[in-house]
């Protein structure tokens, strides 16, 4: 039998001032179940809270029904009075007649029939209600960090100096990704491998901290502090734990390849460490391009290693964690330039990428950190930048903008006067975006000290001219034509999300906007969880970004991981759909409409007159249901039901509602 | 020819999703947006969670107008509920106004939590629309 | 195979009901005539509770796409049935012979290349099928099963005119206006005694317990009033869209005459229209169009 | 014995249409029903059955047995005493008014049910007797003569340009007195033709059942394999329950809301799945072969051993409107033996 109590609210003047609480009383009074109603001047006070504890109690209340402000204001604070009452929480109902009602309606008698309307639906409501409870969840207080970029990094070293173990996979043999190419960083132009390596070394060495290398994600499963993910450790072909990192094999290795790191500008052996501070410090076999593995026939590196530390027979390894939470930090790709033949870029030797012109910029790099020509290895007098390539085009690129490429550009553009000296760095811009702390005055070093010539135009076309290029513009400032010849042309080429981005999200069961950039849960308010509980998001896979902003958002992650694993467990949200097996047919059209993947298929037993038999049926995860009800509408048969909200709920809802 | 129904008082259930549209009722009511009374709101979670079936009992129990709001198509708190509300609604809205029902009756909104003006006006229009259309009589039970 | 569901002769010319043979002798029986339109697919739901061995089963065009239906919403084991396709040139409407035959003297139809061959009295008329098909057949765009094991024969060809005369009925209506089309639903469906033959008939219709069939929460009222009516066909009609594979069923057998495709072939127009052509019982594997969307949807709707 | 030329039915009409309510076979649609009678409805006197039997006149499909409304006290508002307005109905079948009969056994035994009873008594019956049963018909296999209709207040029979109107009952007679303006004289030529009409409909039969100990065969199949073979192409809908002017089986519904409710009472069908499926879940008919076993024994041997009489009239409607040729003909036949052919 249910006992409903109705408890009408003044909020001062706010509802008693325009609406007739005499009248809702009177009506509630008459509403079948309710067996208490009483009114307070201000119930969210504490005496007004006391007044529906004593009620619960003296009338032995069972329902309770609170006619008042939002739900969204107070709903908290009213589950727990009921609560402090002995109450289940999810035995109240919140009648909103003050947002809904006092407040917007001016004339007193419609807006009192309205609330009293309002408030015989929530009883209608109450009725209905069923004590709901949340279920206690265990959290595996491990973390994944997936890259090994500097956002990985940052993400991974925040992770574990909070005290919780953290695996970081970087799919190559090093970690240290994008950042490790730069030579230096703007605006501050301090040198990014200074920078970076010794927190790349700090991974390395931090207890917490487990580093897997030439590994992959291959699966993941489960949900919010409970993923379980399939690590493939490809065979490297050298034992680490053997392995001195002394190099002798590659020097000896016969079989040379284009230098990933480099940008190809230079070649590597099939034996290789990326670069010269990896970390680890020690090679791996790419077994693509090794004679060994190609033709059988080679195996010098092993007769050259002293630590017997190579191993060809060495197979790809899956290791399966657990993990509480997950930060994906996979980077992107420099976008390709196949499109844009008018710049000239693959025919001449001259024409490069932004980031092929920082390996040459880079001490470490194929010129020791001379700027000199590919083709003569003369330094380059003029240069000119061509930006946006491939970013801002609808036609053939991105629409977005890459966000980093005018302040490289301008870095660049200074880099350049001081390495040769008298030369001259031509900019052709659309726009130039120079939004950050100190961005704008680096950029204004660019061209007022260093005399770098910013053109606000579309380069046209880039041709061979003689042993220099030919770079046709239009001023649009002048509206002059424009035709420059420069010994050597840079193309800020625009950043993609990595090529492999969707099959990764659909691993991870989190989604990609049309770019293949991992999508936040909310642009403004969740910009680094995704739809899927447990699984942030850090750097460029999420958009462009600069290293500061990438920064800064890999140690939010690491932030949102360490407010998880700050406890034991996890209480599940109660609101979640369940499946009436009686009802369920099977067809998992909830399944297919569920936005958390909380849905799959079990097996159950069922009696059939004297035999047992087994069928297909949905099951619901509640913890990672979040309780939008779409699957409610998907089942035909309505046998899946979403507490709190059931269809008895709101047919009853519906009932009152239009009396 | 318009139709004045003099003292005619439309019953309009509203179905708000809790994250955008039933915000945007509240903002309008702190901002103290007047808009008709005849409009009650029924909260859910998101407007995927609205069953045709409530929609068609709210004109059986005697609706005049049944209005489902929900966040704007991409904003979904759930990620995906309110485009496949997009889809099952305009089916059933189409398949209604085929049966001879009136467009007016049966309408479907997207309201943001910030657009409380919005809101107000919405709900105005709407309740106006069905002032002017007068009493559903054509889904709604004898009895 | 522990029987075939196929089709034998009964007491009148017009009947020509499923059977159910478990014993080969009886394999004779067995009939292939003008009237040998119900299809036989939604009884396996019901062999499939009783017994775990194999079926036969005679599918027609139609039929077949009920098989798929059944196989797409999980509720039949493909490889408990053995699926023998009839490619069907269509099937006769008895009503349409009564009109122009003293029913009273038919002794037998049958079908001879595109002639139907009737026994009036102790008379032979021979008469072009055509003018004597059901109107659904005349609409069939896929008279040749789509899923089988074995084609028992030659598949035929779909009528030219299937295609242009699917929605001509449905356009008809369309065109009415508002209060109109109000008038003449009502019309029909007051004659509707909610006997759910439309439902229980309909492949698509393949729930264990229908939501009209529950008590609580009683999602149709009992009672045969009209506001009741209209809810029962606006949600059946909704439950099958996106999944009505068009085989007139529904319509064929009610005995009020309910013009009930007119309703389902409105919203396959509407959505093929909307989501991109899409025919439902064809390939299991698709997904019906109110299981997915497409963030650039358009809405039925005033999206203002 | 009196008469009315054809093309004067409508004149007739609008007159009983002054005194009551007027239903009469019309066509709509392709579908025969009885309609409330108004000037150009496409009345039909050549169709025999009617989609939904007369016996909705009696027993609506759907009716209101009380209201109530609870506040300080109860309040209840019974509807079957306000039950019972004065009708006519027009061209009705013989096989259909004697299913008036078998209803009378349900309903009107004691204790009476109220709202059957009033609209019983304030219904006058006009049959029509058939000139030419159908293919489906097999009503003389119930003793019912299609020419003849003794249940029925007044007697139509066609013969020709003109109908003649033998009253049979003191209602009867009042309907043709206060119409004898728009009526004539029947002549003796006019009582031939009836007679003539009348023995000549036997020959027109084409299909008739034997029902010779069929009731007695049944008490002992129960528990026959029959039913086993019978129910497997049954899809458990309504049709035949529903269009059969036997049969009675009604459900209560409750519609309550707030403080107000309503019981309605709705013919509900045994082949339904929850006709007899119970709050806890439990159901006593738990497939479809028991829901067809209880109909056929309903008709053929409950309801003769209750009442006497067979729960069949031999209107055919289940014959030609069953979605899967599954009928009481083909019971008969199997179930009871003797055959008389067709």
């Amino acid at each position: 039998m249910k006992r409903i109590g109705v408890f009408i609210c003044w909020c001062g003047s706010n509802i008693a001032g325009t609406l007739e609480i005499d009248k809702m009383v009177a009506a509630a009074k008459t509403m079948s179940g309710v067996v208490y109603v009483d009114q307070n001047k201000y119930t969210c006070s504490e005496i007004g809270q006391a007044m529906i504890r004593d009620a619960i109690k003296e009338y032995s209340l069972n329902r309770v029904v609170i006619a008042a402000c939002s739900p969204r204001m107070h709903e908290n604070t009213f589950r727990k009075t009921v609560v402090s009452a002995g109450l289940n929480p999810y035995y109240l109902e919140i009648a909103n007649i003050r947002e809904q009602c006092s407040w917007v309606h001016k004339d007193r008698e419609a807006g009192t029939a309205k609330a009293i309307s309002l408030i015989r639906t929530a009883v209608a409501k109450a009725a209905m209600n069923e004590a709901l409870f949340a279920v206690e969840m265990p959290i595996i207080r491990r973390a994944l960090v997936i890259g090994g970029g500097i956002a990985g990094i940052q993400a991974a070293l925040d992770i574990a100096d909070t005290g919780f173990e953290v695996d970081l996979v970087e799919r190559e043999p090093s970690i240290g990704g994008r950042m490790a190419q730069l030579d230096k960083t703007f605006p501050t132009l301090d040198c990014s491998a200074c920078i970076l390596t010794p927190k790349m070394v700090d991974v390395a060495q931090h207890e917490k901290i487990k580093l897997y290398t030439y590994a992959e994600v291959e699966k993941v499963e489960g949900y919010l502090g409970n993923f379980t993910v399939t690590i493939r450790q490809k065979a490297r072909s050298v034992d680490l734990q053997k392995c001195t990192g002394c190099g002798e094999c590659l020097a000896k290795c016969p079989s040379k390849v284009a230098s990933e790191f480099e940008e190809g500008l230079v070649q590597r052996r099939a034996i290789y460490t990326p670069f010269p501070q990896a970390v680890p410090n020690k090679p791996a076999i790419d077994r693509a391009h090794c004679r060994y593995f190609t033709s059988g026939k080679c195996k010098v590196c092993q007769k050259v290693c002293p630590a017997e530390a190579i191993d060809y027979a060495m197979e790809d390894l899956l290791l399966t964690n657990g993990y509480g939470a997950i930060v994906v930090a996979t980077g992107f790709d420099i976008h390709k330039l196949n499109d844009y033949g008018e710049y000239a870029y693959g025919k001449h030797p001259d024409v490069l990428t932004s980031l092929e012109f920082e390996r040459l910029l880079n001490a470490s790099g194929p010129t020791g950190g001379k700027i000199l020509r590919p083709s003569d290895g003369k330094a380059p007098e003029t240069v000119a930048f061509i930006q946006c390539v491939g970013s801002r085009d609808k036609a053939k690129g991105n629409p977005y903008c890459a966000k980093v490429c005018c302040m490289y550009t301008a870095k660049h553009a200074i880099l350049l006067s001081e390495k040769v000296p008298g030369s001259k760095a031509y900019v052709f811009y659309i726009d130039v975006r120079t939004a950050g702390k100190d961005y704008e005055e680096f950029y204004n070093r660019a061209y007022e000290e260093c005399n770098a010539g910013y053109i606000k135009g579309n380069v046209s076309k880039v041709f061979p001219d003689g042993d220099k290029l030919l770079v046709r513009s239009v001023d649009v400032l002048s509206g002059a034509l424009l035709e420059l010849r420069v010994d050597m042309v840079v193309l800020a080429a625009s950043v993609d999300a990595r090529a492999d981005a969707k099959e990764l999200a659909k691993k991870l069961a989190i989604t990609v906007n049309e770019h293949k950039f991992f999508t936040e849960a909310h642009p403004k308010l969740r910009p680094v969880d995704t739809q899927t509980a447990g699984i942030f998001l850090a750097g460029m896979c999420q958009g462009p970004k600069d290293i500061p902003e990438t920064v800064a958002q890999a140690s939010a992650a690491a932030v949102k991981v360490a407010a998880i694993f700050s406890k034991q467990s996890l209480l599940s949200n109660p609101i979640v759909a369940e499946i009436d097996q009686r009802l369920c047919s099977g067809d998992m059209s909830c399944m297919t409409v569920c936005p958390f993947n909380a849905i799959s298929e079990q097996v159950v037993e069922e009696r059939r007159g004297r035999e047992t038999v087994s069928r297909k049926i949905a099951k619901v995860n509640a913890a990672l249901c979040q309780g939008c009800g779409s699957c409610t509408v998907a089942c035909r048969p309505g046998a899946i039901n979403l507490k709190g909200f059931t269809d008895q709920q709101i047919l009853a809802e519906v009932d009152a509602i239009c009396l | 020819m318009p139709v004045t129904n003099e003292g005619f008082e439309p019953v309009i259930v509203a179905f708000c999703c809790n994250w955008c549209s039933y915000a945007g009722a509240d903002l309008a009511g702190i901002n103290r947006m007047s808009y008709s009374s005849n409009v009650r709101i029924i909260r859910v979670p998101c407007s995927s969670r609205v069953n045709p079936s409530f929609i068609i009992r709210a004109f059986q129990r005697g609706a005049d107008g049944v209005l489902v709001t929900g966040c704007h198509p991409g904003d979904c708190h759930y990620h995906s509920g309110n485009f496949f509300t997009r889809r099952r609604l305009s089916v059933l809205k189409q398949l209604m106004e085929y049966l001879g029902i009136e467009p007016q009756r049966f309408q479907v909104r997207w309201i943001s939590g910030s657009e409380g003006a919005k809101f107000a006006m919405v709900m105005n229009s709407v309740a106006e629309e069905i002032r002017r259309l007068g009493p559903n009589r054509k889904l709604r039970d004898v009895r | 195979m522990a029987a075939v569901i196929g089709w034998r002769k009964k007491d009148f010319w017009w009947q020509s009901p499923v059977v159910f043979l478990e014993d080969p002798a009886d394999a004779h029986r067995l009939v292939w005539d003008p009237f040998t339109i119900y299809s036989p697919v939604k009884f396996l739901l019901d062999w499939q509770e009783r017994c775990n061995a194999k079926v036969g089963i005679f599918v027609k065009g139609c039929d077949s796409r009920g098989i798929n239906r059944l196989l797409q919403d999980k509720r039949l084991e493909r490889e408990r049935v053995v699926v023998y396709g009839l490619p069907c040139g269509g099937k006769a409407d008895a009503e349409k012979i009564r009109a122009s035959f003293p029913a009273k003297e038919i002794k037998s139809v049958s079908l001879l290349g595109e002639q139907l061959v009737l026994a009036v009295g102790d008379k032979e008329e021979r008469i072009a099928a055509e003018a004597y098909l059901l109107d659904k057949c005349l609409t069939c765009r896929h008279p040749n099963p789509v899923v089988y094991d074995q084609l028992v024969w030659e598949e035929v060809l779909p009528r030219q005119k299937a295609d242009e005369s699917r929605f001509a009925r449905v356009q008809a209506v369309t065109s009415m206006a508002s209060e109109e089309r109000f008038a003449y639903w009502q019309r029909q469906f007051e004659r509707c005694i909610r006997c759910f033959a439309c439902r229980n008939t309909c492949p698509a219709c393949n729930c264990r317990v229908c939501i009209f069939d529950q008590a609580e929460p009683r999602w149709l009222g009992k009672a045969n009033d009209p506001a009741d009516t209209l809810n029962y066909q606006i949600i059946r009609a909704f439950h099958v869209a996106g999944r009505c594979f068009e085989c007139g069923e529904c319509e064929r057998i009610c005995p009020a005459g309910v013009p009930l495709q007119e309703i389902n072939r409105r919203l396959i127009k509407d959505m093929n229209e909307a989501y991109g052509d899409y025919e439902a019982g064809l390939d299991v594997t698709d997904q019906p169009p109110l299981g997915t969307y497409r963030g650039e949807d358009p809405a039925g709707f005033d999206e203002s | 014995m009196k008469k009315v030329a054809k093309t004067k039915l409508s004149e007739l009409f609008s007159s009983m249409a002054a005194e009551a309510k007027l239903y009469v076979p019309a066509l709509s649609d392709g579908i025969v029903n009885f309609t409330l009678w108004q000037e150009g409805l496409t009345v039909t006197l050549t169709a025999l059955n009617v989609l939904v039997p007369p016996k909705k006149f009696f027993y609506p499909q759907t009716e209101t047995v009380l209201k109530y409304e609870w506040g300080e006290d109860l309040q209840l508002e019974d509807f079957a005493c306000k039950a019972g307005e004065k009708t006519i109905l027009f061209a009705a079948r013989p096989c259909d008014v004697s299913s008036f009969a078998m209803m009378d056994k349900v309903y009107l035994d004691e204790p009476p049910d109220e709202a059957y009873r009033r609209r019983r008594e304030n219904t006058t019956v006009i049959a029509l007797g058939c000139g030419e049963p159908d293919e489906t018909c097999f009503c003389r296999s119930f003793d019912i003569d299609a020419a003849k209709a003794p249940g029925a207040d007044v007697l139509a029979i066609d013969i020709g340009l003109e109908l003649v109107l033998v009253a049979q009952t003191e209602k009867g007679e009042k309907l043709v007195s206060a119409q004898n303006g728009l009526l004539s004289e029947a002549t003796s030529g006019d009582e031939n033709r009836v007679k003539d009409e009348q023995e000549k409909i036997e020959g027109r039969y084409v299909t008739s059942v034997s029902l010779r100990g069929m009731m007695e065969k049944l008490d002992g199949m129960f528990a026959a394999d029959y039913w086993e073979q019978l129910y497997k192409r049954c899809i458990g809908c309504g049709t035949c329950t529903f269009l059969c002017p036997t049969c009675h089986c009604f459900d209560l519904q409750e519609y309550a809301a707030g403080n107000r409710g309503e019981r309605i009472r709705c013919w509900d069908a045994c082949m339904f799945a929850d006709f007899t499926q119970m709050a806890g879940g439990h159901n006593p008919r738990p497939s479809q072969k028991e829901r067809v076993r209880q109909r056929f024994m309903h008709k053929l041997n409950y309801f003769p051993r209750q009442h006497g009489d067979y729960a069949c009239v031999g209107c055919g409607r289940c014959v030609r409107k069953c979605p899967v040729s599954l009928d009481i003909l083909e019971v008969i036949r199997e179930a009871g033996g003797a055959d008389d052919g067709m």
